[in-house]
């Protein structure tokens, strides 16, 4: 009874703000802890940096929080705070991405960045061989931040799929690989110059949809554009399902992207704090991978995906 | 400031383009920039090494690529050669756009939506003018401050997010093109060519100069040193509020996280230009060819495909080559 | 035993500017050797050379018949030559314990410095030179002659051979120079040989044992002092005869111009009242500290915090600022040219027109290159300012050119009441002539001078009439007829 | 400042008032500091309104917290004394970092991996320090390449990848406690120690000063100028070194993104601490304060779980009051 008049407050460190992503995860959060009337919430944000995090984290430990949402900038860099968590006997909750040390973690609820790099792969590949017959053409690589997890897996993931992909299909092509640093801007202005200088790219797998608003922009700057289904469109996926992105691929400006949903994600973490304040510690997986979907405009408004979930427009319309 | 960089202290480019006649007068103007030799260097290396360099698509690339940095560089110039800085551009860059992402979305039309971002940026030079002023604080942290206050309130008054969708009489400002032109090319050499006349040509320039390179000796001339000091932070965050609009406009949408350290590259491009963080020195000629430098630099990577992890270590690299042979040019005339 | 110093064939240029042509001078033990010449001769460009600050371009010196080839000034310091160089050399906000000692703290082994023996030791040399303030002071405080003396009392420190005294009374009182004359003395009995650089003449004859003239660049004539006088001194160094220092006062004097009651700044100066007529040239007289500067100052609306009402031919205006004083027809000319008086990194032609810039524009607002230019050239030829061009940077300029610089730039928003302080500080003769030539024209059209001088025999030979300042507070003032040192100095200090 | 009070400095109530307390130094340094009021101002307003702030565990996150960005600002502020910047000193933290994994992983004993990271990083300062003063290159640029080329090079060694799984003898330096107390808060005193010692004891500090104070009358005065400014770059370098040991013991990994944008923390809690970027002027006491400033203010925004996207206003807001405190302080004393 004491416990149920005294809410249990539960510590979130998101790795930043400066995503979409990461503040529909962070909305996710927020809405999951108001529909839990037992639990109150401590919000930050570490701005990206490790070392900002695990000041933060040890600040909530400090205040004995009954439980920890860690979404980590790092999966080795967290490890430490996360012994510390332990020590308190706090249980931790990773999301999207988890410590490397396994059961340090009561639940690492995953977003499989390696697979949505592969997949990207695949669609251009499969675009590719819808246009030409065989799977061959230009393609451009405008990948994520340096160094962050997101865009190193996702890069690895594209990398080598695309790998294998050219060396079955000589005609396949990476003309340029770029780091546009999930910054709409970057991509734009790169892709702009690639454009410039070669007039037969015939796909931009992107990093995620900041960089995808990006090329679609510099596309649309040098005249470049043309509608989906055009053997010279420039077909372009992105990684997230952000709202922008998403209102591209409705307009036909961008092919798809390939959308996690960070909502449903965060809102499961918080039933498993639930769950497990309650003392039913059995039920929760130790790890878990979030599906992902592929939107396309011919799917985007499909009963299937708005089951799914589309977070982009969810978020905004909060 | 040291006596010794007193010493090495160029006229800074400004009387000398004030008597530019076109003939000897660019020749010598050009001549004080040493730093051309470095943009010289870097642009026949790129010609000479990469066949798409040379063309006009190509080209146009640079300089549409170059046109934020460069319009947010110009109004950094000012302010540096003051000896002041300012560290708020970035975040006012992201700020306006939100902001005139809003006004677009309320339905404002598009001239007063662009005017309220200009405004709105002006606004928060004009904070910086106050503080710097008035309550006599320094510039570093009067606009690191402003830096994390705007930011801030970017997230906030977005809720973190993306504006986006505005009609193209708006995108067009910072993405369209005007034939073969690029509109926020153009715009951003009309923004050079102002300042060029206002900081080389006019009253305001010498005594934003004088300011820079002597206060005490400016206040007792006669010169409205207060009055000075603001109008260039004003300037500065003007131009940040129409780099938030060419922004805005070039990726058709507004982002509170967009031109991070936008600052930094802006003060590098002054810096390189020849100007000095002690002031009185640095002239718009000079940044422009410092925001080229940069637009080169990350336009020759992109077209040589250079690897991602060797990009940073190559771009810090050919910066500092550009300037060292700036500064050995200077020793070996004689001017240190 | 072989001379203390010479300096054979000494050469240098500087860009479009041949500062020093085969110039030789030598220096005994125990002898104090005058240098004079006009501004722009390259005194001090050869003292620099002399201490490693610059390297000639040709030439060779001997110390003590031994070749002497400084790589920099450490080089020279470690040989025993100490030079007092023209521009004060201070760090602003360091004490003036470690001013005096700069480069050269007393340290213990562990590199720590020994504070106790700082202070102590720059204690005896503060009341060495007269300068009665505690040596941890930052020198940021001290005003401009107070710093001549903390620079005064670092070239005592030094353990020297050779001691260079560039101007080192430009900025000085009477009481002051008196107390650097004990010290040269004692100096030259221990067997030091002193290089003394001033442009007063009277210095000169007082304490050098001969003198050495230069012009443009080359030596003229080195002569022991008794074979020259001051008639010859002066044709030697001007290369023209100059009949009198001080043009007579002929000018006739009318109504108050400017008019100054009750004029007080909290422990700055309190209770100031003085009038200034038209036509008069009224001397401002006191010693170091006395508040002379800032009373002109405040006059200009340069000094924040000060009360008390001013009338400019009778009708009351108010300086809040530098602007409204020169809207008002007020000029200033400050003391200290490099830091208050001076754009350096402009050139000469962009100082003289920096109170002008919008009467020179066109619209008021783009800068009119040919005005700017004419005004630049007409300054310099009038005031004989000694400069390769206009073009030039005036950092570059010899210390007394760069005050005519200032002097040039405050007569061009057509003034009529004007405050100088200082105005002759560190220009030569000939130069002096025409200042003191000006001063006299200014008076004439009509206008009114306010002069602060901590040079007598200049108050005493331009002025109609001198007020002497004690302590802030204005101690009296003597009209031309009962005009006496004497009379002056009682004022100024004994009261 | 009025001549009232230029006239009793000697004498008067400020040294009498360090002798009583403080036996002379201290005192004296504090009192100068106005920014003392900024900080106990925000003290005692986390301490009145939260009452987990005053407790020993948060009070010592306060000091881990800061103590990377301690090391680092100590270097920062002999450079900034000097009229210096160095803005390479986040870049070198992340490259000294990762060289310092590598080390470990290549089973170089504890204590010599630590020395090779303190070791390049005095390395890239001895770079920085070459290029200023004998290349006679502006701090500012030399420095931003040397940001750039350090990020680029902590990709390359580690091809992108976070070098993690140290021993503990190694992490415990960053992130390990003797007693109660966390050793990388031990360390980061023991540097401000020797640094405030270093700058306000020494003669090499008196010269610090008087190189940044007026270089020409430093060499006049046969102080060692070269000598001086590479000792302060290479000291930066090294202690940027030290700072990317710490982090990577601290966080049992080093990846080659850490620590982007350190350099704007430092140089900010230089300035906050009362150092001019003109030179001459700050302290390691100051330096100090700035640093505990900052993380006070990032302590008690999560203490009162301030949302975050406030975070950054609020950040910016209460950087600006305090010093703005500190500005109007000096004013009333009129020491403008
Ligand atoms: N650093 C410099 N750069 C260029 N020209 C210089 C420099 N220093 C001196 N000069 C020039 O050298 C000449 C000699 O100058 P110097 O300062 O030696 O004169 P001076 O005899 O000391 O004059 P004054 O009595 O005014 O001090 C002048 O024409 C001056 O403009
Ligand atoms: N900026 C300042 N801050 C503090 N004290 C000052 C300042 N300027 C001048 N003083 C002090 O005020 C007093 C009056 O100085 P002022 O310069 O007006 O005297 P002066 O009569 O002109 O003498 P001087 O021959 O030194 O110019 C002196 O004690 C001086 O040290
Ligand atoms: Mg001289
Ligand atoms: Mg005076």
């Amino acid at each position: 009874p004491a416990a149920a008049q005294q809410p249990a407050v539960v510590g979130y460190s998101v790795s930043t703000l400066a995503n979409p992503f990461f503040q529909g995860m962070t909305k996710g959060v927020v809405t999951g802890i108001k529909a839990h009337p037992g639990l109150t919430l401590i919000n930050t944000s570490a701005n990206g940096d490790a070392n900002t995090q695990a000041t933060q984290v040890l600040d909530l430990i400090n205040q004995h929080v009954a439980a920890l949402i860690l979404n980590p900038i790092n999966a080795n860099a967290i490890v430490p705070v996360v012994r510390r968590a332990n020590k308190a006997h706090i249980p931790v909750f990773t999301l999207d991405r988890g410590a490397a040390c396994g059961k340090c973690q009561v639940n690492f609820l995953e977003t499989d960045n390696v697979a949505l790099g592969k997949e990207g792969a695949d669609f251009i590949a499969g675009r590719l061989k819808a246009r030409y017959g065989t799977i061959k053409g230009n393609v451009v690589d405008l990948e994520g931040l340096l160094g962050t997890t997101a865009g190193d897996d996702r890069e690895r993931g594209f990398a080598t799929e695309f790998a294998k992909l050219s060396s079955a299909n000589p005609g396949l092509k990476l003309v340029a690989r770029q780091a546009a640093d999930f910054d709409a801007d970057k991509g734009f202005n790169i892709t702009t110059q690639l454009l410039a200088a070669h007039n037969d790219i015939d796909a931009i797998f992107n990093g995620n949809d900041d960089n995808a608003i990006g090329a679609v922009r510099a596309i649309r700057q040098a005249n470049r554009f043309v509608p989906i289904g055009d053997p010279k469109h420039i077909v372009v996926i992105g990684i997230d399902g952000t709202e922008q992105g998403l209102s591209a691929i409705r307009k036909g400006q961008m092919d798809a992207t390939l959308s996690q949903n960070p909502l449903t994600m965060a809102a499961q973490t918080v039933n498993y704090i639930e769950q497990y304040l309650h003392g039913d510690k059995a039920g929760i997986p130790a790890h878990q991978f979030w599906p992902h979907v592929l939107l396309t405009k011919d799917n985007l408004d499909t009963p299937e995906v708005k089951q799914y979930g589309l977070w982009g427009d969810q978020v905004a319309a909060q | 400031m040291s006596a010794s960089e007193s010493g090495d202290t160029g006229s800074g480019g400004r009387f000398t383009l004030a008597r530019l006649k076109l003939g000897g007068g660019l020749g010598r103007a050009l001549n004080e920039l040493t730093i051309v030799v470095g943009f010289v260097a870097i642009s026949l290396y790129l010609a000479v090494t990469t066949p798409a360099f040379l063309s006009t698509a190509n080209i146009l690339s640079i300089l549409l690529a170059s046109s934020l940095i460069g319009i947010v560089a110009v109004g950094e110039t000012f302010v540096i050669v003051t000896s002041g800085i300012d560290l708020s551009v970035g975040s006012v860059v992201a700020f306006t756009g939100v902001m005139t992402g809003l006004a677009i979305h309320a339905h404002f039309p598009v001239p007063l939506a662009v005017l309220t971002g200009i405004g709105i940026g002006a606004f928060c030079g004009a904070f910086n003018a106050f503080a710097i002023t008035v309550l006599n604080m320094s510039p570093f942290i009067v606009t690191l401050a402003v830096l994390a206050m705007a930011r801030g309130l970017a997230f906030i008054v977005t809720n973190g997010n993306t504006i986006f969708d505005f009609p193209d009489s708006f995108d067009n400002i910072g993405g369209g093109n005007l034939g073969p032109l690029p509109i926020a090319a153009l715009i951003a050499a009309v923004v050079f060519l102002a300042a060029w006349v206002l900081l080389s040509r006019t009253v305001l320039g010498a005594e934003i100069y004088a300011v820079g390179g002597n206060r005490e000796a400016a206040r007792l001339a006669g010169i409205p040193v207060t009055r000075t000091l603001s109008v260039v932070y004003i300037i500065s965050g003007a131009l940040a509020g129409l780099g938030g609009v060419v922004l805005a406009g070039r990726l058709d949408s507004a982002q509170p996280i967009a031109a991070v350290g936008l600052e930094l590259n802006a003060i590098a491009a002054v810096v390189i230009g020849g100007a000095s963080l002690f002031g009185g020195k640095g002239s718009v000629l000079g940044t422009l060819l410092g925001v080229l430098i940069i637009g080169l630099i990350n336009n020759g990577l992109t077209l040589k495909n250079v690897q991602p992890f060797w990009v940073q270590f190559i771009q810090g690299a050919v910066i500092f080559g550009a300037v060292l042979v700036d500064s050995l040019n200077q020793k070996r005339r004689g001017r240190v | 035993m072989a001379t203390l110093l010479e300096m054979h064939g000494i050469s240098k240029s500087f860009p479009g500017v041949r500062a020093l042509a085969d110039v030789s001078i030598t220096l005994e033990r125990g002898e104090v050797l005058g240098i004079v010449g006009e501004n722009g001769a390259g005194k001090s460009t050869l003292m620099k050379v002399l201490a490693g600050a610059y390297r000639a371009d040709e030439g060779r010196v001997l110390l003590d018949g031994a070749e002497f080839a400084p790589r920099g000034p450490r080089d020279a310091l470690d040989a025993g030559i100490v030079v007092i160089h023209q521009e004060l050399s201070l760090v602003p906000d360091q004490t003036v314990a470690e001013n005096i000692y700069l480069g050269n703290l007393p340290r213990n082994p562990l590199g720590m410095v020994r504070r106790a023996v700082l202070h102590r030791n720059s204690r005896a040399l503060l009341a060495r030179v007269g300068l009665d303030i505690a040596p941890g002071m930052p020198v940021r405080r001290l005003g401009i002659a107070q710093q001549q003396l903390v620079e005064i009392a670092r070239a005592l420190s030094r353990e020297a051979r050779v001691i260079v005294m560039d101007e080192p009374t430009a900025t000085l009182t009477i009481a002051e120079q008196r107390i650097l004359f004990a010290t040269v003395a004692d100096l030259r009995r221990a067997g030091i040989g002193i290089v003394f650089i001033s442009h007063h003449l009277e210095e000169i004859f007082e304490i050098c044992d001969r003198v050495t003239v230069m012009r443009d660049g080359v030596t003229v004539a080195t002569r022991p002092v008794a074979e020259w006088d001051e008639a010859g001194l002066i044709q030697a160094m001007v290369n023209r005869p100059i009949s009198a220092l001080f043009p007579p006062r002929t000018s006739s004097i009318g109504a108050p111009m400017l008019e100054v009651e009750g004029l007080s700044s909290t422990g700055r100066f309190s209770d100031v009242s003085l009038t200034v007529r038209a036509g008069e040239v009224v001397g401002l007289g006191g010693l170091m500290g006395a508040g002379r500067t800032e009373v002109l100052k405040a006059i200009y609306g340069a000094m924040p915090d000060t009360t008390g009402t001013l009338r400019i031919d009778g009708r009351p205006v108010r300086t809040r600022n530098p602007r409204e004083a020169i809207a008002a027809g007020i000029a200033f000319v400050p003391e200290d040219r490099k830091g208050e008086g001076l754009v350096l990194p402009f050139a000469v032609r962009d100082n003289v027109a920096l109170s002008t810039l919008d009467r020179l524009a066109w619209l008021r607002m783009f800068s009119a290159a040919g005005r700017t230019d004419r005004l630049a050239t007409d300054a310099v030829g009038e005031l004989r300012i000694r400069t390769p061009g206009i073009g030039t940077k005036v950092g570059s300029l010899s210390g007394g050119n760069q005050q005519k610089v200032v002097l040039a730039r405050a007569l061009t928003t057509h003034p009529r009441v004007f405050l100088l302080d200082e105005p002759t500080r560190g220009i030569d003769v000939g130069a002096k002539v025409e200042v003191y030539r000006l001063i006299g024209e200014l008076a004439a059209q009509g206008g009114a001078v306010l002069v602060v001088s901590s040079d007598m025999l200049e108050l005493l030979g331009l002025c109609d009439r001198i007020l002497v300042m004690r302590g802030g507070r204005l101690a009296g003032g003597i009209e031309r007829e009962a005009f006496s040192q004497e009379r002056i100095m009682a004022l100024a200090a004994l009261g």
